[in-house]
């Protein structure tokens, strides 16, 4: 057997953007072992552990499996993430933070056992500039960009690159921080009010979110003018606010919905069996989604590991490698019964955090679906390299780190 | 007394225990409660009553004496039921009021069926009036307003100085006003029984005078009767019909408040009177009595 | 008898000659340790005392009296500086008081009891009594924290003074016993171990004997008179017991309603026919 | 007029609408603590649980169903019907009344006379144990509450009072929610009854003189536990009034049990005991707060409203340590 | 009878005052001590370590020094994750100001730091009381959090915020960084609780301590027989506070390794201490050590008994942990209000009456 551990949130504050992704992610688990036998014939052994969304929780699960040979950890929070680094790179286990956690990471000559697959903040924050900016015809001088974020490590991650694509495309940024948890935020969305900005970008997270798409709703700001992060672009953000939250877009890095070959494998082998994870009501949502991205690459990671080492019982070390080389073909996306479903992927040994490509896509009340409103975009990686590259060489020197020189 | 008689008055009051059936409405003079070798420890492990027994007939004045610590306000708790809510527990005997057993009942039941307490160290509501404290102890009363008004005046005409103070907040009167006002609020729910718990503590000389003589009036025209617990020994044995003594969680002697009163060593200890009368607090620095009855 | 009268009456010769009406060898009565001027307290529309003067002389034992609610308990706390008066002075040991914290004046050497006992109710007896020794413990709070040494030295010495006291009053099997368990009367007996474990210049007992029977009440007679006599305490005394008062007191000040009524020996107050009127009734021993 | 100074109005009109819906909250906690002396922790998660089983009989959702899944291996969601808003209401309502009938029983009963500090601790328990309960009962998935309640910008207002500022000025008229107006209607009416019976009432009296003394009550014949099983139940109602109003802004689910966190300076400020001190401990702390973070908030970073309602009510306390309206605390000996 | 005092007497006041009068548990005490820094130190897992002790040992500073202010001197505070901030941010302050600061030396610092901002924030305890100066106490909390969080200053302008604590060691042996062995955290750890759990006991047996009980007891007589309110107020504030800062830089360096302020140190952090001590009783240090062993152990164990004992899912094991925590503190209240260690008192004087009831 193979151990993955998942650290999941299915209660708590978070457990609406939990519960979804933590079905997604056992379900398609389960599809393989089901299907296929495991992968590479080792059957995959999900570790659930609970965390709350919970830091302290957060740690005691990673010392409970870390000692059961478990092949890589995907902490689901940034703050555990920022907790598992410097542990786990010790331990010698590759931690893969999901398009969350230390954006700098994605430096691979600093940090050797983190991977961030998809992408990072930062290139979100740069794919939505990019995105508005191809909205207003190309250029966004003289625009004004509001933030509405999350005020926690987590919300402050895009200010410095939407800071210095602000020098570059002659926007202004306004800022708005709302505590957490976010349940009032009418001082946020009066001066949002007052100020119309072009655009308002969030970064939130839990409640925040809906509670902000319903502000929005009530003041009457164009929704399609207001872009969330990936994870303030779910199901459980828009719902609440019904009809109001009709038109709301976020960035997401696959496509939404559940009309994929894997889906209908998964609905017959796995649900209508009895071994869905949750009810087998989440299917297609975008939590849901995400989960099956994740379990996707890890694995393709597996396999590729037994087969760049031989054997089907692989080790974390072996895991972190083939995480380091990671092909995902568009062809291999539609292999698995995921045609399209996200795009293909490279990652290398400086670069952790492959393909950072992302899309918009829009909320539709009636129908209660998302679809993608754009294509795939690429951040402007002459903004995001330099701060990246800064941000992981002040950790290095903080922590003596010798960077990699990854030839 | 002598003490064969003492022994006598004993087996009685021991055959009486167990008599466990009491009247349901017993006649003046009949018991109406009785508390039958009741133990009582707090906390689980603090043994404070080690078998008290007493009768309070309907219609008297039955007072409890004795010195600090003995367990006078420990055992009128039992009766009304409070002393749950210190932790403490009556683990043996019985308490009977009309023949019906309360020791494991609600306090509030009781005060419904007519018994009520006047707590020791007053336990007014600070933050009311004392006219709504003393508008609280008519809470069980079905009847009208009226008649909760007039009983109201009562209280005003046994207490002027109530009046006077009557809307201002009962934390922020003296002791004594405090003491007054836990007593009106008392006779407010117009009992049948009242468990007076050292009435007449903090109170001037000629209140407690009155307050005795309000005893005396309500016991006589209303026929309500009284336990009370008291450390004024004198005023007490005066207008009680009888009298227990309580020694470290025993009765070491009882029997009709007169008889009491004539007893030596009564006199001696809870009189402060000697074979030479009654002896200057002065001159007790040069003598310490010793009590008979301990050793 | 109107109050001047017994003012008038109220000089040294006279309770001298009541000592010896007793039987007891006149005490070292002093010139004036406090002196309590033109006193008015109000609060809000109710006025507690009404423009009282009265002192109190070294080493006597001076009683305060009243029927309830006339503010006796209330010109304590004008003393011991919980009250602050609106008008009138107070003269303690020669100087007039400024306005002054509660704990500075008991470091000044007032101590006092209270008639709702005001125990620490979560601390031992003997703990309550070494609270009471506080004002005097030197050592600062490093050494404190340290132990070892003169934090250490400074507790037994202390404690052997208040063994003494706990010997006094004969608590010793109370010793350890949480405060909160014990019955009301010895509760009262802390209370003043812990008064006069600040060895004070000035004593003040609010009810000390309330809610005892006639053996208690002398057993507090006892300690009260030996203060008095053995350190010399000045004591002012709050008491409804009139047989103690009249036994043990050198001067009784009379309150009724915030007003004084009389001022003077007990058997003065005694006669004093307002006093009976207000206060006394017609009297039963 | 112009703009900047109709601004603030805005922000003092929005403030004083979101301090109601805060006065809601709190409310709850004032009539616990008014009748008992018990500061209720888990006030918050009570408008939690209501909300969450006032949705749960309006879905159909079947109570405790990924339990009795996982147990039985059974597949059951919910009953297939909606239920009428009101009559959900009123299950809800019935709901909360057998929750106050069971914490008589199981917890308060045996916490007669207990320090305060002591009841408080009660209480956070019995919020772990609810926060914990509910969850299990109704799921933690986030659900939307849609009680037919209007929300949004009234465009009325905002029409009558675009004019009021030059044209060009920027000015859009104001924006006044129409769930704030709603919610401010219920919290007054709220208020006033409220006010009423523990003024005026016989049980009223009962429940004040309850909060001073538990041993005294029960001495002149007041059962405390009766008194507790009302408190409890109308804390419940009125939980289910701020749970169903959150609950409407945000959705229902686990961070709704947070509001309590924006009851407390509330509380502190209008005092502990006062139930008018609830609403207008509202109105100051949401004008104070959003005008703080309106004027002074975009200097220092933002996020300041949490912290702010509380200093604001410290400085308050400062001056009147029990609150506007509380009642005095008697300092004696 | 196993349990006795019986024929132990003491002739001098030092031995009458000593922390553990009666021989039996004097015994029991360095029987203690022993397994605490010979024996687990050898067996030590790392799981056991991370998961279990140090975040026990963390605890029982914070709630010896939220007991000071509580349960010795009256004061109910929700500031302690505030605090804990204070330490932690202090702490890392000073690890990267000064890297070549031994850390023991820091986390003493930080306490330091911490007691003059806790003395700051407990003045307007003079005035406010009760449940209204819990309340205020808030203020702290949320201001203090906000603070780390907005002033870039405190996390060394890094991009997100987030503090990690760089590696530093002890006599050579790291206690804190990625590399540290179970054994060297958990002495570290153990090596503050013992000291400030003797401290602590200084502190409550002698002035210091009854100036505080006092006030907590009753305040007005406490002034009006000498006790100075405000001194006694602001040192129970300092010292707890420089529990809390203590507790609070070893919960950032060396248990969690890296934090964020408005996570880690959040209100809940506060809540937690202070159930820790209600449970296990106010004004006792072995209710400290109970208090904190059962709110940090008991979720752990109902984990791993519910999860991995009888496999249930992790949903339905995490929703009846908080069940049956709820249900057990209020049991506990129920069964003894007075906390842990008032049981353990009583359990005590029945063992000295044993076999006899009474
Ligand atoms: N809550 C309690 N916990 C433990 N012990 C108690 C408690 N209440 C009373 N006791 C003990 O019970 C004994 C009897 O106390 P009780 O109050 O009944 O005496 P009492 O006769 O009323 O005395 P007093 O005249 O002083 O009021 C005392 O020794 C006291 O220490
Ligand atoms: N803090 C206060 N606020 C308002 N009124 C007060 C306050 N303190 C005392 N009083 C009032 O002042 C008057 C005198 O009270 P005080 O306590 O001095 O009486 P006392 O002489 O001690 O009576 P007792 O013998 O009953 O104890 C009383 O009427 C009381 O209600
Ligand atoms: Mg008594
Ligand atoms: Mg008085």
């Amino acid at each position: 057997d193979l151990n993955v551990p998942a650290l999941n949130y299915r209660t708590g504050p978070y457990a609406p953007s939990g519960i979804p992704y933590a079905d997604g992610f056992s379900d398609y688990m389960t599809l393989l072992n089901e299907r296929d036998g495991g992968v590479g014939g080792e059957r995959i052994n999900v570790m659930e552990c609970e965390t709350a969304y919970n830091t302290q929780k957060g740690v005691e699960c990673y010392e409970a499996l870390k000692g059961e040979n478990p092949l890589v950890f995907i902490p689901q929070s940034t703050g555990i993430t920022y907790q598992l680094i410097p542990k786990a790179s010790a331990d010698g286990i590759p931690v893969h933070s999901m398009a969350y956690g230390r954006t700098s990471a994605v430096n691979g000559k600093v940090f050797e056992w983190v991977f961030i697959m998809p992408g990072t903040y930062w290139d979100a924050a740069s794919m939505m500039v990019k995105y508005a900016m191809e909205q207003e015809g190309g250029s966004l001088e003289g625009k004004k960009i509001a933030l509405v974020y999350h005020n926690s490590a987590y919300g402050k991650e895009p200010i410095r690159t939407l800071e210095e694509l602000s020098k570059k495309h002659g926007y202004t940024l306004t800022q708005l921080a709302v505590d957490h948890p976010g349940q009032e935020q009418k001082s946020q969305w009066l001066q949002i009010r007052r100020e119309r900005p072009d655009y308002v970008f969030m970064w939130g997270w839990g409640v925040m979110n809906s509670v902000a798409i319903q502000e929005a709703a009530n003041i009457r700001f164009p929704m399609d003018k207001f872009i969330g992060v990936w994870w303030s672009g779910s199901e459980a953000d828009v719902l609440p606010a019904g009809a109001g939250a009709d038109g709301y877009k976020s960035i997401t890095w696959h496509k939404p919905g559940a009309d994929f070959p894997a889906y209908e494998q998964i609905k017959t082998l796995v649900h209508d069996k009895g071994k869905a994870a949750g009810d087998g009501t989440t299917i297609g949502e975008v939590g849901y989604n995400r989960g099956v991205y994740a379990a996707v690459i890890v694995t393709e990671a597996i396999k590729a590991a037994q087969e760049a080492t031989g054997k089907s019982n692989i080790t974390a070390a072996d895991m972190r490698d083939a995480y380091e080389t990671l092909t995902i073909t568009a062809e291999r996306w539609a292999e698995i019964g995921l045609p399209e479903f996200a795009q293909p992927l490279q990652a290398s040994c400086a670069d952790h955090g492959a393909p950072h490509m992302g899309a918009i896509q829009q909320w539709n009340a009636s129908e209660k679906t998302w679809t993608l409103v754009s294509d795939f975009m690429t951040p402007d990686e002459e903004v995001v390299g330099p701060l990246i590259e800064e941000d992981s060489m002040a950790y290095a020197a903080e922590n003596n780190i010798t960077p990699r020189t990854c030839e | 007394m002598t003490d064969a008689a003492l022994a006598e008055a004993k087996a009685a009051a021991a055959v009486a225990t167990t008599d466990a059936e009491l009247s349901a409405d017993p006649a003046p003079g009949e018991p109406l409660l009785r508390v039958s070798n009741i133990e009582v420890i707090y906390n689980h492990v603090i043994l404070v009553l080690k078998g008290v027994s007493l009768t309070v007939p309907k219609g008297g004045i039955t007072a409890l004496l004795g010195g600090n610590g003995a367990g006078k306000t420990t055992t009128l708790k039992a009766i009304s039921g409070l002393l749950k809510s210190e932790r403490g527990e009556v683990t043996k005997g019985r308490i009977l009021y009309r023949g019906r057993d309360v020791a494991a009942g609600d306090p509030a039941e009781l005060v419904k069926s007519g018994v009520i307490q006047v707590m020791e160290g007053r336990h007014c509501f600070e933050h009311l009036t004392v006219e709504e404290n003393l508008m609280t102890g008519a809470y069980t009363r079905t009847g009208g307003r009226a008649e909760i008004a007039r009983d109201l005046e009562m209280v005003y005409t046994y207490f002027p100085r109530l009046k006077e103070r009557r809307s201002s907040l009962a934390g922020y009167t003296s002791g004594g006003e405090q003491q007054m006002c836990a007593i009106g609020r008392a006779l407010m729910s117009r009992p049948e029984t009242v468990l007076l718990d050292e009435p007449s503590m903090g109170l001037a000389p000629q209140l407690v005078e009155q307050i005795f003589e309000i005893v005396k009036s309500i016991n006589e025209k209303e026929g309500v009767s009284f336990l009370l617990a008291e450390q004024n020994t004198n005023v007490a044995l005066r207008y009680a019909h009888y009298g227990y003594i309580l020694e470290s969680g025993r009765v070491v002697m009882d029997g009709e408040a007169k008889a009491l009163r004539e007893n030596q060593d009564v006199k001696e200890f809870y009189l402060g009177m000697s074979d030479q009368g009654r002896k200057s607090f002065r001159e007790v620095r040069s003598y310490r009595r010793r009590k008979r009855w301990l050793s | 008898m109107s109050i001047h009268a017994a003012e008038a009456a109220s000089d040294d010769v006279a309770y001298a000659s009541q000592e010896e009406a007793h039987g007891i060898e006149p005490r070292r009565i002093g010139g004036t340790v406090m002196e309590m001027k033109n006193i008015t307290l109000r609060f809000g529309g109710v006025t507690a005392i009404k423009d009282i003067s009265f002192d109190i002389k070294e080493h006597e034992i001076r009683a305060i009296i009243g029927p309830n609610g006339a503010g006796k308990s209330s010109m304590l706390n004008v003393i011991n500086g919980f009250y602050h008066p609106q008008e009138g002075e107070i003269w303690f040991r020669g100087a007039k008081r400024g306005p002054m914290k509660p704990y500075e004046i008991a470091q000044q050497g007032i101590a006092r009891t209270f008639q709702n006992i005001a125990l620490f109710k979560g601390m031992t007896t003997l703990d309550n009594i070494m609270t009471g020794r506080m004002t005097m413990m030197k050592t600062n709070f490093w050494q404190q924290a340290m132990w070892w040494g003169s934090a250490q030295r400074e507790e037994v010495e202390h404690r052997r003074r208040v063994e003494e006291i706990i010997d006094f009053l004969e608590i010793q099997a109370i010793r350890k016993t949480p405060v909160g368990r014990l019955p009301y009367g010895l509760q009262k007996r802390v209370e003043l171990g812990r008064a006069l474990a600040a060895e004070p210049k000035l004593l003040l007992l609010d009810e000390p004997m309330a809610g005892m029977n006639v053996e208690e009440k002398e057993d507090m007679c006892r300690f009260i008179l030996d203060v008095n006599d053995e350190f010399g305490t000045t004591i002012a005394l709050i008491e409804h017991d009139m047989g103690v008062v009249m036994d043990i007191a050198d001067r009784v000040v009379v309150l009724d309603y915030g007003r004084k009524i009389g001022d003077g020996t007990p058997e003065e107050v005694r006669a004093n026919q307002d006093v009976i009127d207000a206060y006394l009734g017609v009297s039963h021993d | 007029m112009s703009a900047e100074f109709l601004y603030t109005i805005e922000v003092i009109l929005n403030g004083l609408l979101t301090g109601v819906m805060y006065s809601l909250v709190a409310l709850g906690f004032v009539l616990i603590f008014k009748a008992s002396g018990i500061f209720n922790y888990s006030q918050g998660v009570m408008a939690l649980f209501a909300a969450l089983t006032l949705v749960g009989f309006q879905d159909g959702q079947v109570p405790f169903a990924e339990l009795i899944n996982a147990v039985l291996g059974t597949e059951i969601h919910g009953f297939g019907w909606e239920m009428p808003t009101i009559l959900a209401i009123l299950c809800a309502l019935a709901v909360m009344l057998l929750f106050a009938i069971l914490v008589e029983r199981i917890i308060l009963k045996h916490l007669v006379n207990q320090e305060p500090i002591i009841l408080f601790m009660a209480t956070i328990g019995l919020a772990y144990f609810l926060e914990g309960f509910g969850d299990l009962m109704w799921g933690s998935d986030i659900k939307a509450l849609d009680l037919g309640l209007p929300q949004g910008g009234s465009f009325w207002i905002e029409d009558m009072t675009v004019s009021w500022a030059a044209e060009d000025s920027g000015f859009y008229g104001m924006y006044i929610d129409k769930l704030d107006l709603i919610a401010a209607g219920v919290a007054v009416a709220l208020v006033v009854a409220l006010t009423a019976f523990s003024q005026y009432t016989r049980i009223g009296r009962a429940l004040r003189a309850v909060a001073d003394d538990h041993q005294a009550a029960l001495s002149v014949g007041i059962s405390l536990r009766f008194i507790w099983v009302v408190t409890w139940a109308i804390a419940g109602f009125v939980a289910l009034v701020a749970g169903s109003m959150w609950g409407a802004k945000s959705g229902v689910q686990f961070s709704l049990s947070l509001i309590a966190l924006k009851a407390l300076p509330v509380l502190m400020l209008g005092g502990f005991t006062s139930i008018p001190g609830a609403i207008v401990g509202g109105l100051i702390i949401g004008v104070g707060e959003k005008l703080f973070e309106f004027a002074i908030g975009p200097m220092v970073g933002g996020a300041t409203e949490n912290w702010f309602a509380y200093v604001l009510a410290l400085i308050f306390l400062v001056f009147r340590p029990q609150g506007l309206f509380g009642d005095k605390i008697i300092e004696r000996v | 009878m196993l349990y006795r005092e019986a024929g132990d007497y003491k002739t001098s006041y030092v031995d009458d005052a000593q922390t553990f009068p009666i021989a039996f548990d004097r015994w029991r005490y360095y029987v203690v001590l022993v397994v605490a820094f010979a024996i687990i130190p050898v067996f030590i897992s790392d799981y056991m370590a991370k998961s279990v002790m140090i975040p026990f040992l963390v605890f029982c500073i914070a709630a010896m020094g939220l007991n000071i202010l509580t349960g010795y001197c009256g004061q109910v505070s929700l500031g302690t994750g505030g605090f804990m901030a204070v330490g932690a941010y202090a702490s890392y302050k000073l690890m990267t100001a000064f890297p070549e600061l031994n850390i023991f030396f820091v986390v003493l610092l930080s306490g330091g730091i911490t007691a003059a901002v806790g003395a700051l924030f407990g003045l307007p305890s003079l005035r406010i009381k009760g449940f209204y100066l819990a309340v205020a106490t808030l203020a702290a909390q949320f201001f203090l959090v906000w603070l780390f969080n907005k002033v870039p200053w405190f996390f060394n302008y890094s991009a997100t915020g987030q503090i990690t604590a760089p590696p530093r060691s002890v006599f050579g042996v790291d206690v804190t960084g990625p590399e540290v062995p179970a054994w060297g955290a958990y002495l570290f750890c153990a090596v503050f609780v013992f000291l400030l759990a003797w401290l602590m006991r200084n502190l409550t047996r002698g002035r210091v301590g009854r100036q505080w009980m006092a006030i907590r007891d009753m305040d007005i007589a406490a002034e009006i027989i000498g006790v100075n309110p405000l001194r006694t107020k602001l040192s129970a504030f300092a010292v707890s506070s420089f529990y809390v800062g203590i507790a609070g830089a070893l919960f950032f360096s060396v248990y969690l390794g890296a934090a964020e302020p408005t996570e880690a140190f959040g209100i809940n952090q506060s809540f937690l201490v202070l159930f820790m001590i209600i449970i296990g009783g106010l004004g006792s240090i072995f209710g400290c050590f109970a208090g904190a062993a059962f709110m940090i152990m008991m979720p752990v164990l109902l984990k791993n008994l519910m999860v991995d004992g009888m496999g249930w899912p992790t949903t339905i094991a995490t929703h009846f942990e908080f069940v049956i925590v709820g249900a057990l503190i209020v049991a506990f209240l129920i069964l003894e209000p007075h906390g842990l260690a008032q049981l353990w008192r009583l359990m005590k004087e029945k063992l000295r009456l044993w076999p006899f009831p009474h």
